[in-house]
C-alpha cells in the first residue's frame, strides 16, 4: 500500500516478538506490502486481457486453483475469468492495467481493500489446518497453488508461495484485525514469531489473541 | 381406564399387571367418515377434537410408522404464543389456552410446564422489534413482559449479559410459555381419541389418494384401500408428497433441523431461553438433559439427520449465551423434517380437492400449535370451512399476496 | 495399607510413581496408567455412586466408556464436570472426584428412601399422575422431580479453558487402536497412504492391553507406525460422529489427564476428518444379563474384571464368581484365579461347553445349565443366589464379593450405523453386526464380529492392504447361548443408569408401547449417558420375549451421534467471547477508539454510535450535540461500512434496470440516484445510491447489513437468469473508506482541500459525482471521489478515498472544518437526522414492507420487468388499506415516543399500525417518530394513541408527513 | 457433511456455499409465471436439482444434483449444464 501507513486496520495488532508456546520452532507471521488489482474478463475479452497482462510484464493467466509469477507481477486465479494481480508497492498497477485492458476487462483496484498476511515455517500448515477446510497437504497442494476458501468463516485467498512452506493469506481489509487474532490464536499452541529475529519473550503485545491475554 | 393416584397405588400392589394399552392397535376398516393421515400430534389432536367437539367418531388416524415418532417426537418442546402478527398470536394463544387445560382434559400428564420463555435481544433494533411484538400481544390480551438487563440477570443468572461481542440489552418474556413432554402429547391425544372411538392405525402408509370429480373418495394404503368421506392431512415434512398424490402443489420445502440433548445434570436452566445474536434456544428437560437447538442446516432434506456446520453454530451460540455450558457434554443429536413455508406461517384449511383438508407448513414451530391446530383442523373438517382463528392460514394466500411473514425473511429462509 | 488390591507386578501401570488423589474428600493413591476406577478398586472402594431414579447403591461395572454406574463429578469450581466416567478418567496427581446424586453422603443417601416407592415408580408413572390440582405441576411436583433427577452438578461459572478446531483430510481413517485398528493402520501406512488412527483410550492396544503375550507385537507395531511420516496417531481421541460424504467428527483430549491445561495448550481439540476410506475397528462391548439385584456393587462385566487385573494390576475382589453364557468370558475367571482370588464357582447358562470343561479341569465348581437369580449384600456384594435353569428347586447362596457377568458381546456398530450401513443379526454372537456399507467404509475386528486377537488383527490388516507381520494367538470362541434375563423376585435391570428394569419393559409392552422406539421413550431405556451400551440389546430382548417374537425382529433404537458424549466447548472451539463472530473494522476504527467513541454492531461491523463529550450528561446530550452541529454548521461521519459494488460492462445499465425498481439507465455519467431494490416477492429488499462513473461503469451502495446479501443476489441473477449480459461485479466495500461531510458549512469546509474540482453549486450540483484530489496542506495528496448526496437533509458530500488514506483525509477535513465547529457524529445522530428528514432505513425496510408502504411507489418503473414487479401487484400487497409510512409527533411535545408502540384509536386496542423509529429532534422540538399506519396520512388530524402496554403507557400522537424537516428538500440543493 | 465438487475449486464443504434451492424453475418472461417461479418449488424425496452458490470460494453458482434422503451428490455443473437424475 502506497501513500500512508500500510494497513491502518492492523496498527498495533501484530507486535514484533515471539509468542505462544515457547518450545519448538515457531511459525513466522507477518504482512506483505503490495499492490492488488482484481481483473475480470468481460464478454469476449479473454484474449485481450491476457495480451494486456503479458504486455504489462505479467504471466500467462493461470487456470483455476493456480497462481503464476510474471516478470513484474503475479496473477492469482480467484474466480471464473477473474484474477488478482499482485505487484510490489507503488507500481501504479491499476491505472496501467486499466489502460491496457480497455473494455476487455473490468479492472478494479483492491490494494486498500485487501490485506496480505504471510505465514511461514515448518508448522505453517498446522496453523492453517486450524482455520482452513481445504487440503493443503503437499500431495494435494504446493507452491504456486491457490485456494479461495474461508479462513474460519472469513473469505480468503490462500496462496502457497514457497515450499518451506510459506503462504500468503489475502483477506478483506476490514477483517484484517480479526484474521490477525485468528492466526495468532491458531499459532499460539505452536508458537509464533512476528517480525525479525528479536525475541519478545512470552509477553503479549498489541491485541494479538491466543497468547496469555484472554480477550 | 382412567388414570389416578389411587389406581397407580392399587396397580403397584398388583405388580402393575392390570394396566391396559393406552390405545387400541387396530386394523383398518374399509371405510370411515373421516380419515386423518399422519399420527403425529397434529393428526391425533385433529381426531380427538373431531370426536370431542363435533361428535364425529367414525374416524381413523393412519400412521405410516408408529405414532409420535415424527417431529412430534423430536422437537425441543417449546410452547408459547409470543408472535407478532395478530393472525399468529391469536391462533397460538388459543393453542396455549388448550395446553393449559390439556392434562385434565386428556387425563394424561403431558407435563405442560409454564416456566417462561425469554427471548434475548442485543441491539436497539431488536429491542424495538421485541417491543412491537410484545405490545401487539398485550393489546390482544396475551401476557408479555419486557425485561431490562437487571431483570434478565435475575431471571436467569447463567446468561452472560456482557457477552464480549453481543452484550444483552434485555429480553421479551412470556411467563405462560414453557415446555411440554413431547412424546406424552402424542400418547395422551392418542389415548383420549381412542377412548372416544377413534381408530389409530399404525404401520399404515398412505400411498395414493383417489379423487372423483375433484372430490376425495379413498386412500390407497400399505394395508389396503380405505374409503373416506373426508380426509385431513397432518403429515408435516411429508406434506408435499401427499399433496402430490392428490394432484396439487403446496409451497412447502422439507428442510432438516437438528436438535440436541446434553447429559442429564441437576437443575441449571429454569426456563426456555433464546439467544438473539445467533440462532440458539435451550431448556432443561425434567430428566435433567439440556435440550437445545438452532437454525436449519439450510437445504432440503427428508433425512432425519444433519451435518456438522449447523452443529458448530449451535454449540458456539450456546457458549456465547451461557459460558458455563462449555464443560457440559452433549449426549445425542438428531434431526427432524421441517415443513417450511415461504412466509414462515402455517397452512390450515381447505385444499383444491373437495373433502381434503390439511394442516401443515409448521416450520420451526408446530409443536406448540398441536392442540390449536387439531382444534382448528377438526373444525374445518366438520364445518367444511375454516374457523376465524385459521381463516388467514390459507393455501392461496401466496397467490393473493396476503403473506404472514413474522420475521420478514422472505420466501424460504435460505434465500437470505 | 495403601492400595490393598494392587497386584505386585504386571499391567500397564507404573508402580514406581505414586499419584495422590481424592474421592469424596478421602485421600487415596494410585499410579500413572490407572483410571480413576482402577485406582478406586485398588484401594478397595466399591460403592461409587447412586442410581438416577431409585438412588440405589452402584459400583464400578465396566472398564471403559460404556460405564453406566461409576459417574463422578470431577474437579471443582469453574472446572467442575459432572457425570465423568470413572472408568475412562486417566488418573493424575491431585485429581479430585466426588460421587454424585446423593444426599448427604454416598453411604447414607436419604433419597434412597424413594426406593421404597419402587412399585409405584414404574415406567411412565408420571404420565398417569401429578395432574391434580392443575396448578401444582409447576409449583410442587415438577421442581421436586427435577431436583431428584439429573445426575451431577454442573459448573455455573464460565469455563476457564480453551479449545481449538482442526481440519484434516486423509486417505484412510482408522477408528480404534486395538489389534484390528493397529494392523489396518500399519498396512495402509506401509502402502503409503495418508492415515489417521484415532483411539479414545490413552493407550493404544484395545484388547492387546489385556494380553501380556501380545505385548511384543503391540510395541513393534507402534514403533513401526511411528516411523511412517504420513501416519498420524491420535490417542485420547474419540470419533464421535459419522456424517455424510465420509466426514467424521472427533474430539482429542489434550489436557484432561492433567490437573489443568499448560499455557497455550487447549483442553480439547475438535477434528473434522474428511476421509477417503474409513476403517471402523471400534471393538465390542460386553453386555449384561438381567437378573434380580444385578446392580449391586461387586457385579462387574467379566471383561472388565480381566482388564482391571491384567491392564491395571488390580484385583477387583477377593472371591469371584462368573455368570456367563459363552466361553470367551472364562478367561477372566481363570486369570483371577491365577492371581490368587478364590473362585467358589462358575454359573453357566449352558449345559456344557469347552469353557465349562476347562473350568472343571482347574478345579472350579461349575453350575452348568444354571443361572444367578439374586444377589445378597448391602451396599456391596456378599453373595449370589444360584439355581438350575427351568427347575423349581431352591437356590443356593454362593458367598463372593465379585460377580463377573457376561451375556456375550455387542460389536460397537455405532459409527457404522450412523454412516448408513444396515445392521444384520448374527446368530453366533446373538448381536447385530454391520452389513454392506453405504459409504466408503469397512468394519473390522470385533466391530465386525471377528473376535480373537489374531483374527481381528488379520481382518484389520486385510482392510489396510495386508503385507504386515501379524500376531498369532488362540482363536476366541465368542459364540453365545443367549440368556437375556433371569426372572425372580427383585429388580432386574436392563439399564443400570436410568433404573430401567425388565418389568418396566414388560409394562411398556402391556400398555401398548411395544415398539422398540416407544418402549425406549416410555421407559427411558438406553437414554442415559451410556446410551445403553451394556444393556440396550438386553432390553430389546426382554421386549421381544414379551411380544413373543425373535430378538432380531425388534430392532434397536437409532444410533446417533455422539458415540460417547462430547464436551460442548470443544465444538464451540475458538468461537467464544470476542471471537464468537468476527469483527469488521473501518480504517478509521483506531481514530474512533482514541476519541472515545461508543460502538454499535451492524452486520459484523463496529460503528461509532456517538462520541461522548466531557460535558455530556447522557447519551442524548452527545447525540443532540452532534446532530445540532450538522444542522447548524458541519459534521463528519464515518460511513465506510456501506456496501459498495463496482458494476462494469456494456450491459451494466440494462442489468441495473432489472434489479432496481426505479430506472437507472437514464442516469448520466457523473450523476448519482437513489435506488430501491425489491425481493422477487415484491417486498422491499435494500436501498442505496447508484452512481454512474462512465457509460459502462456504475458504483452501487448498499446498506451495511445487506451488503453481502445484495452482492449474492446480483450474482445469482446474473449467472442463472441473465448469463448473456456483459456485466462484471466486484465488491469494493473494503477498498474505499467513505465519510459523510454534512451541514451548511460543508462546502466551505471541503472546498479549500479539494483540487481539480469546483464545488460550487453550478459546477457540482446535488447528486453529482466526480473524482478529485484532496491536499491536506501537509504533504498528503489523497485521491478522493466526491458524491454530493445527503442522508441528513443538509448540504452534504460523501468523500470516498482508498482506505489507506482514510485517516489523512478525515483529519484534514476536521482541521479544515475546525473554524466552523466541525465535529464527528455517529450512527445515533445519523439516525436522528434521517428521521427528521423522513428517510427510511432498516427499521422500515424490515422485510415486511412494500415500496408503496414506504411511500416510494412513485419511484417504481411503470414499464418493463424488474425483480419484484410482478408479485408486488398481488392484491394483498397492492391493497391500499395496508399500513403506510407516516410521521408522528406527541400531542404534548414533552411526551416520549417509543419504537415498538402500536397506534390505536384512543381507548381502543385494535392495532392500526406501529412506530418503527423514534428520536428526539433538533430541528423540531420533542420526540418525533416514523411509523406505519392503516389509512396513512389520511388520518392526519385524527387523534391517535401510541400504546405501549408493556410499560403501561399510551401517548396521544398526531399524524404528520414523515418529512418533518425541509419537505421541499431545499437545503440539500443550496 | 455434504461435499460439493466445484468445477473450479474442487471438492468443498457445504459450509462454503449458500444454498439457493430448486434449480428447475426459471425466471419467467410472463407475469403470470412468477407465483410458480417463487413459490411452487420441487420438493421431492429423492433426486433434487438445486442451486448452490460458492460464496465462500469462487462465487460461481452451481447446479447440483443431490438426493434429499441420502444427501448423496451425483453431479455438479454450471448453470448451463443439464444433469439428468439417475433413472433409479
Ligand atoms: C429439531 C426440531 C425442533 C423443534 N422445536 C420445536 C419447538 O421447540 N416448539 C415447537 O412448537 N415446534 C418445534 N418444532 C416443530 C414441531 O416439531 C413440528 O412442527 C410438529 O411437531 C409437527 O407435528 P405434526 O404432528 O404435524 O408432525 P409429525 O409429528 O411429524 O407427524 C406427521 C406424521 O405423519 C406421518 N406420515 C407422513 N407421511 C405419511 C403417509 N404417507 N402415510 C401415513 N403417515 C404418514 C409421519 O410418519 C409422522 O408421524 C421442532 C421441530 C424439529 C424437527
Ligand atoms: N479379553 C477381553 O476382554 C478383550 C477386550 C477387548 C478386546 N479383546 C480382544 O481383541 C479383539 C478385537 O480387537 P479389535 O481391535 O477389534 O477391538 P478392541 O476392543 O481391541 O479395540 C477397539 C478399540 O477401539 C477404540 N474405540 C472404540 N470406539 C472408538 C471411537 N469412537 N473413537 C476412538 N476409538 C474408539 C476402543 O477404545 C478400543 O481401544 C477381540 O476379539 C478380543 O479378542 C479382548
Ligand atoms: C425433548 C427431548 C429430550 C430428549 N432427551 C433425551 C435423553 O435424555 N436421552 C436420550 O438418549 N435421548 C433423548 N432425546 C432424543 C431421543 O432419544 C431421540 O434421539 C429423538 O427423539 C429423535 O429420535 P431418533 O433419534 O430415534 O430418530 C430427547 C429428545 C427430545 C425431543
Ligand atoms: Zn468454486
Amino acid at each position: 500500500m502506497s501513500a500512508t501507513e500500510p494497513h491502518p486496520w492492523l496498527a498495533g495488532a501484530l507486535v514484533p516478538g515471539r509468542f505462544g508456546a515457547a518450545a519448538g520452532e515457531p511459525v513466522r507471521l507477518g504482512t506483505r506490502a503490495c499492490e492488488l488489482v482484481q481483473v475480470l474478463a468481460r464478454r469476449d475479452g479473454d484474449a485481450a486481457l491476457q495480451a494486456a497482462i503479458r504486455a504489462a510484464g505479467g504471466p500467462d493467466l493461470p487456470p483455476p486453483g493456480h497462481a503464476a509469477q510474471g516478470e513484474r507481477m503475479a496473477a492469482l486465479w480467484t474466480q471464473p475469468r477473474g484474477w488478482l494481480i499482485q505487484a510490489g508497492p507503488d507500481a501504479g498497477l491499476a491505472r496501467r492495467l486499466a489502460d491496457a485492458c480497455g473494455p476487455a476487462a473490468a479492472v478494479v483496484e483492491q490494494t486498500h481493500g485487501r490485506c496480505v498476511f504471510t505465514l511461514e515455517g515448518a508448522h505453517a500448515r498446522a496453523v492453517l489446518a486450524r482455520l482452513c477446510r481445504v487440503d493443503l497437504h503437499p500431495r494435494a497442494f504446493g507452491p504456486g497453488r491457490v485456494a479461495v476458501t474461508p479462513l474460519s468463516e472469513i473469505a480468503a485467498v490462500i496462496h502457497q508461495t514457497g515450499a518451506a512452506p510459506g503462504f500468503d493469506i489475502i483477506v478483506a481489509s476490514s477483517y484484517a484485525r480479526a484474521v490477525a487474532g485468528m492466526l495468532a490464536a491458531a499459532a499460539a499452541p505452536i508458537g509464533y514469531q512476528v517480525g525479525g529475529d528479536q525475541m519478545g519473550g512470552d509477553q503479549m503485545g498489541g491485541d494479538q489473541m491466543g497468547g496469555d491475554r484472554v480477550d | 381406564m382412567r388414570y389416578s393416584g389411587l389406581r397407580l397405588l392399587t396397580q403397584a400392589f398388583a405388580g402393575n399387571t392390570g394396566w391396559k394399552p393406552a390405545w387400541r392397535d387396530t386394523a383398518p376398516k374399509s371405510s370411515y367418515d373421516v380419515v386423518i393421515v399422519g399420527g403425529g400430534g397434529h393428526g391425533l389432536a385433529t381426531a380427538y377434537y373431531l370426536a370431542r367437539e363435533h361428535g364425529i367418531t367414525n374416524v381413523a388416524v393412519l400412521e405410516r410408522g408408529r405414532i409420535g415418532l415424527g417431529n412430534t417426537g423430536r422437537n425441543t418442546t417449546i410452547i408459547r404464543s409470543n408472535y407478532l402478527l395478530p393472525e399468529n398470536h391469536n391462533f397460538y394463544e388459543w393453542s396455549l389456552k388448550l395446553w393449559e387445560g390439556l392434562e385434565q382434559d386428556l387425563n394424561y400428564n403431558a407435563m405442560v410446564s409454564q416456566r417462561g420463555v425469554l427471548n434475548l435481544f442485543h441491539s436497539d433494533a431488536a429491542r424495538h422489534a421485541a417491543a412491537r411484538r410484545g405490545n401487539a400481544m398485550r393489546l390482544d390480551g396475551i401476557d408479555a413482559e419486557l425485561l431490562d438487563r437487571a431483570q434478565v440477570a435475575e431471571f436467569c443468572p447463567l446468561i452472560d449479559l456482557d457477552n464480549a461481542r453481543f452484550p444483552v440489552m434485555g429480553g421479551l418474556l412470556q411467563r405462560r410459555g414453557g415446555t411440554a413432554r413431547h412424546d406424552a402429547v402424542a400418547w395422551g391425544f392418542a389415548r383420549a381419541a381412542d377412548r372416544r372411538g377413534v381408530d389409530i392405525i399404525q404401520e399404515c402408509e398412505v400411498q395414493g389418494i383417489e379423487t372423483e370429480g375433484g372430490r376425495v373418495t379413498a386412500l390407497r394404503t400399505s394395508r389396503g384401500r380405505i374409503r373416506a368421506g373426508r380426509v385431513g392431512l397432518a403429515v408435516a415434512g411429508s406434506t408435499s408428497l401427499l399433496a402430490g398424490m392428490a394432484g396439487f402443489e403446496v409451497p412447502i420445502e422439507s428442510h432438516v433441523l437438528q436438535a440436541f440433548v446434553s447429559e442429564a445434570v441437576k437443575p441449571l436452566v429454569h426456563a426456555v431461553i433464546t439467544f438473539g445474536a445467533g440462532h440458539f434456544y435451550i431448556s432443561q428437560s425434567d430428566k435433567g438433559g439440556l435440550v437445545f437447538g438452532g437454525g436449519l442446516d439450510g437445504w432440503n432434506s427428508y433425512a432425519q439427520r444433519g451435518n456438522l456446520p449447523a452443529v458448530e453454530h449451535v454449540f458456539a451460540a450456546g457458549v456465547a449465551m451461557m459460558p458455563a455450558l462449555s464443560r457440559l457434554r452433549a449426549l445425542r443429536s438428531w434431526g427432524g423434517m421441517m415443513d417450511m413455508t415461504p412466509d414462515g406461517s402455517p397452512i390450515i384449511g381447505l385444499t383444491p380437492i373437495q373433502g381434503l383438508t390439511m394442516t401443515g407448513g409448521w416450520c420451526y414451530g408446530g409443536f406448540k400449535a398441536t392442540p390449536g391446530s387439531g382444534w382448528c383442523h377438526a373444525w374445518t373438517i366438520a364445518k367444511g370451512e375454516p374457523h376465524p382463528l385459521n381463516a388467514a392460514f390459507t393455501l392461496d394466500r401466496f397467490r393473493q399476496g396476503r403473506l404472514l411473514d413474522e420475521r420478514g425473511a422472505g420466501p424460504f429462509a435460505w434465500a437470505q | 495399607m495403601s492400595q490393598p488390591f494392587r497386584t505386585a507386578a504386571g499391567g500397564h501401570v507404573d508402580r514406581a510413581a505414586t499419584l495422590e488423589f481424592r474421592f469424596d474428600g478421602r485421600a487415596l493413591q494410585g499410579h500413572p496408567g490407572d483410571t480413576l476406577a482402577s485406582a478406586l478398586l485398588a484401594n478397595g472402594v466399591r460403592l461409587v455412586g447412586r442410581s438416577f431414579k431409585l438412588h440405589r447403591p452402584r459400583g464400578i461395572f465396566s472398564a471403559g466408556v460404556e460405564e453406566p454406574n461409576a459417574l463422578a463429578e470431577l474437579r471443582t469450581g469453574a472446572r467442575r464436570e459432572p457425570n465423568t466416567r470413572m472408568t475412562a478418567i486417566e488418573l493424575h496427581a491431585g485429581l479430585e472426584a466426588a460421587s454424585q446424586n446423593r444426599f448427604p453422603s454416598l453411604r447414607w443417601d436419604l433419597m434412597s428412601l424413594v426406593g421404597l416407592l419402587g412399585p409405584v415408580l414404574s415406567a411412565g408413572f408420571y404420565y398417569k399422575t401429578f395432574m391434580w390440582p392443575a396448578s401444582f405441576w409447576e409449583r410442587v411436583y415438577e421442581p421436586r422431580i427435577r431436583a431428584a433427577a439429573g445426575l451431577g452438578r454442573p459448573a455455573t461459572a464460565p469455563d476457564p479453558d480453551h479449545y481449538e478446531a482442526m481440519h484434516v483430510h486423509c486417505d484412510v481413517l482408522v477408528v480404534g487402536g486395538g489389534p484390528a485398528g493397529l494392523a489396518a493402520a500399519r498396512a495402509a501406512g506401509a502402502a503409503g497412504a495418508r492415515v489417521m488412527l484415532c483411539e479414545q483410550d490413552f493407550l493404544f492396544g484395545g484388547g492387546l492391553l489385556l494380553e501380556p503375550a501380545q505385548e511384543a507385537w503391540r510395541a513393534e507395531t507402534l514403533a513401526a507406525l511411528a516411523t511412517m511420516p504420513e501416519v498420524t496417531l491420535l490417542p485420547r481421541t474419540t470419533v464421535f460422529g459419522y456424517y455424510d460424504a465420509n466426514v467424521l467428527g472427533a474430539v482429542e483430549r489434550l489436557a484432561d489427564h492433567l490437573a489443568e491445561p499448560p499455557p497455550h495448550t487447549p483442553r480439547q481439540r475438535y477434528w473434522t476428518i474428511r476421509a477417503g476410506r474409513v476403517v471402523l475397528a471400534t471393538g465390542a462391548h460386553e453386555r449384561l444379563i438381567a437378573f434380580p439385584g444385578n446392580d449391586r456393587p461387586g457385579v462387574m462385566l467379566a471383561g472388565a474384571a480381566l482388564a482391571y487385573l491384567r491392564r491395571f494390576g488390580v484385583r477387583p475382589g477377593r472371591r469371584a464368581v462368573l455368570f456367563a453364557n459363552n466361553d470367551a468370558a472364562y478367561e477372566a475367571v481363570f486369570a483371577l484365579q491365577a492371581a490368587g482370588l478364590a473362585v467358589p464357582g462358575v454359573v453357566d447358562a449352558r449345559p456344557d461347553s469347552a469353557g465349562i470343561a476347562a473350568a472343571r479341569a482347574r478345579g472350579i465348581a461349575v453350575w452348568a445349565g444354571a443361572e444367578v437369580c439374586g444377589t445378597a449384600g448391602g451396599a456391596t456384594l456378599r453373595g449370589v443366589r444360584v439355581r438350575h435353569r427351568g427347575g423349581t428347586g431352591t437356590d443356593t447362596l454362593l458367598a463372593c464379593d465379585l460377580l463377573c457377568i457376561s451375556g456375550g458381546i455387542n460389536p460397537a456398530v455405532h459409527l457404522a450405523s450412523q454412516s448408513g450401513t444396515p445392521l444384520h443379526w448374527n446368530e453366533r454372537l446373538a448381536a447385530h453386526v454391520p452389513g454392506a456399507p453405504v459409504q466408503a467404509q469397512l468394519s473390522v475386528g470385533a466391530a465386525a464380529g471377528v473376535t480373537g486377537i489374531a483374527a481381528a488383527a488379520a481382518d484389520g490388516a486385510r482392510a489396510g492392504g495386508g503385507g504386515i507381520p501379524l500376531p498369532d494367538g488362540p482363536a476366541q470362541d465368542a459364540t453365545v447361548a443367549p440368556i437375556w434375563e433371569v426372572r425372580g423376585r427383585g429388580k432386574a435391570f436392563v439399564d443400570l443408569q436410568d433404573d430401567v428394569t425388565a418389568d418396566d419393559i414388560r409394562l411398556a409392552h402391556r400398555e401398548g408401547f411395544g415398539h422398540i422406539e416407544h418402549a425406549k421413550r416410555y421407559t427411558t431405556h438406553a437414554m442415559g449417558t451410556d446410551q445403553g451400551k451394556t444393556g440396550g440389546l438386553v432390553g430389546a430382548a426382554v421386549l421381544a420375549a414379551a411380544r413373543g417374537v425373535p430378538v432380531e425382529s425388534v430392532g434397536l433404537p437409532t444410533f446417533r451421534p455422539f458415540a460417547t458424549p462430547v464436551t460442548w466447548g470443544a465444538i464451540a472451539g475458538h468461537h467464544v467471547g470476542r471471537a464468537y463472530a468476527p469483527e469488521r473494522r473501518t480504517p478509521l476504527h483506531d481514530w474512533h477508539l482514541r476519541h472515545a467513541a461508543e460502538f454499535v454492531e451492524a452486520g459484523h461491523w463496529l460503528r461509532p454510535a456517538y462520541y461522548p463529550g466531557a460535558s455530556d450528561g447522557d447519551v442524548w446530550d452527545s447525540v443532540l450535540r452532534e446532530a445540532r452541529a450538522v444542522r447548524r454548521d458541519v459534521g463528519i461521519c464515518d460511513v465506510s461500512t456501506l456496501g459498495k459494488i463496482d458494476v462494469q460492462g456494456a450491459d451494466a445499465a440494462d442489468f441495473l434496470d432489472r434489479v432496481y425498481a426505479n430506472t437507472l439507465s437514464t442516469l448520466p455519467p457523473g450523476r448519482a440516484r437513489y435506488g430501491l431494490m425489491l425481493r422477487e416477492d415484491g417486498i422491499a429488499f435494500d436501498d442505496g445510491t447508484v452512481a454512474r462513473l462512465t457509460p459502462d461503469r456504475f458504483l452501487l451502495s448498499t446498506t451495511t447489513a445487506n451488503a453481502a446479501a445484495v452482492l449474492a443476489h446480483l450474482e445469482f441473477h446474473l449467472q442463472t437468469a441473465w448469463p448473456e449480459l456483459d456485466v462484471a461485479l466486484a465488491s469494493v466495500t473494503d477498498q474505499w473508506a467513505a465519510m459523510s461531510v454534512a451541514g451548511p458549512r460543508s462546502r466551505e469546509t471541503l472546498a479549500p482541500l479539494i483540487e481539480g474540482l469546483d464545488l460550487s453549486n453550478d459546477a457540482f450540483p446535488f447528486m453529482a459525482v466526480a473524482d478529485a484530489v484532496l491536499n491536506d496542506g501537509r504533504g498528503e495528496i489523497c485521491p478522493v471521489r466526491l458524491f454530493r448526496i445527503s442522508f441528513s437533509g443538509e448540504l452534504a458530500y460523501e468523500v470516498a478515498t482508498p482506505a489507506g488514506h482514510a485517516e489523512a483525509v478525515w483529519k484534514a477535513i476536521l482541521r479544515a472544518g475546525a473554524e466552523f465547529g466541525i465535529i464527528p457524529y455517529g450512527t445515533e445522530a445519523l439516525g436522528l437526522l434521517r428521521i427528521e428528514k423522513g428517510h427510511v432505513a432498516g427499521a422500515e425496510l424490515n422485510g415486511q414492507t412494500t415500496a408503496a408502504d414506504l411511500g416510494l411507489a412513485r419511484l417504481c418503473k411503470k414499464r418493463g420487468d424488474y425483480i419484484g414487479r410482478a408479485l408486488a401487484q398481488r392484491p394483498g400487497l397492492a391493497d391500499p388499506a395496508r399500513p403506510a409510512l407516516v410521521g408522528l409527533r406527541p400531542l404534548h411535545r414533552s411526551d416520549r415516543l417509543r419504537a415498538g408502540a402500536h397506534l390505536v384509536l384512543p381507548g381502543g386496542s385494535d392495532s392500526l399500525g406501529w412506530i418503527s423509529s423514534v428520536t428526539r429532534g433538533v430541528a423540531l422540538e420533542g420526540w418525533i417518530g416514523l411509523g406505519f399506519l392503516r389509512g396513512g396520512l389520511g388520518r392526519a388530524g385524527t387523534p391517535l394513541h401510541a400504546a405501549f402496554p408493556l410499560l403501561g403507557e399510551a401517548v396521544e400522537v398526531e399524524v404528520v408527513s414523515p418529512h418533518f424537516f425541509d419537505p421541499e428538500n431545499q437545503r440539500v440543493r443550496d | 457433511m455434504i461435499q460439493i465438487a466445484c468445477p473450479y475449486c474442487g471438492p468443498r464443504d457445504e459450509a462454503e456455499f449458500a444454498y439457493r434451492g430448486d434449480a428447475t424453475v426459471h425466471r419467467p418472461a410472463e407475469e403470470a409465471g412468477f407465483h410458480d417461479y417463487v413459490y411452487a418449488r420441487a420438493n421431492p424425496r429423492g433426486w433434487h436439482l438445486e442451486w448452490w452458490h460458492h460464496t465462500g470460494g469462487c462465487r460461481a453458482v452451481l447446479k447440483v444434483l443431490r438426493h434429499t434422503a441420502t444427501h448423496e451428490v451425483r453431479a455438479v455443473g454450471l448453470p448451463a449444464d443439464r444433469p439428468e437424475p439417475p433413472s433409479a
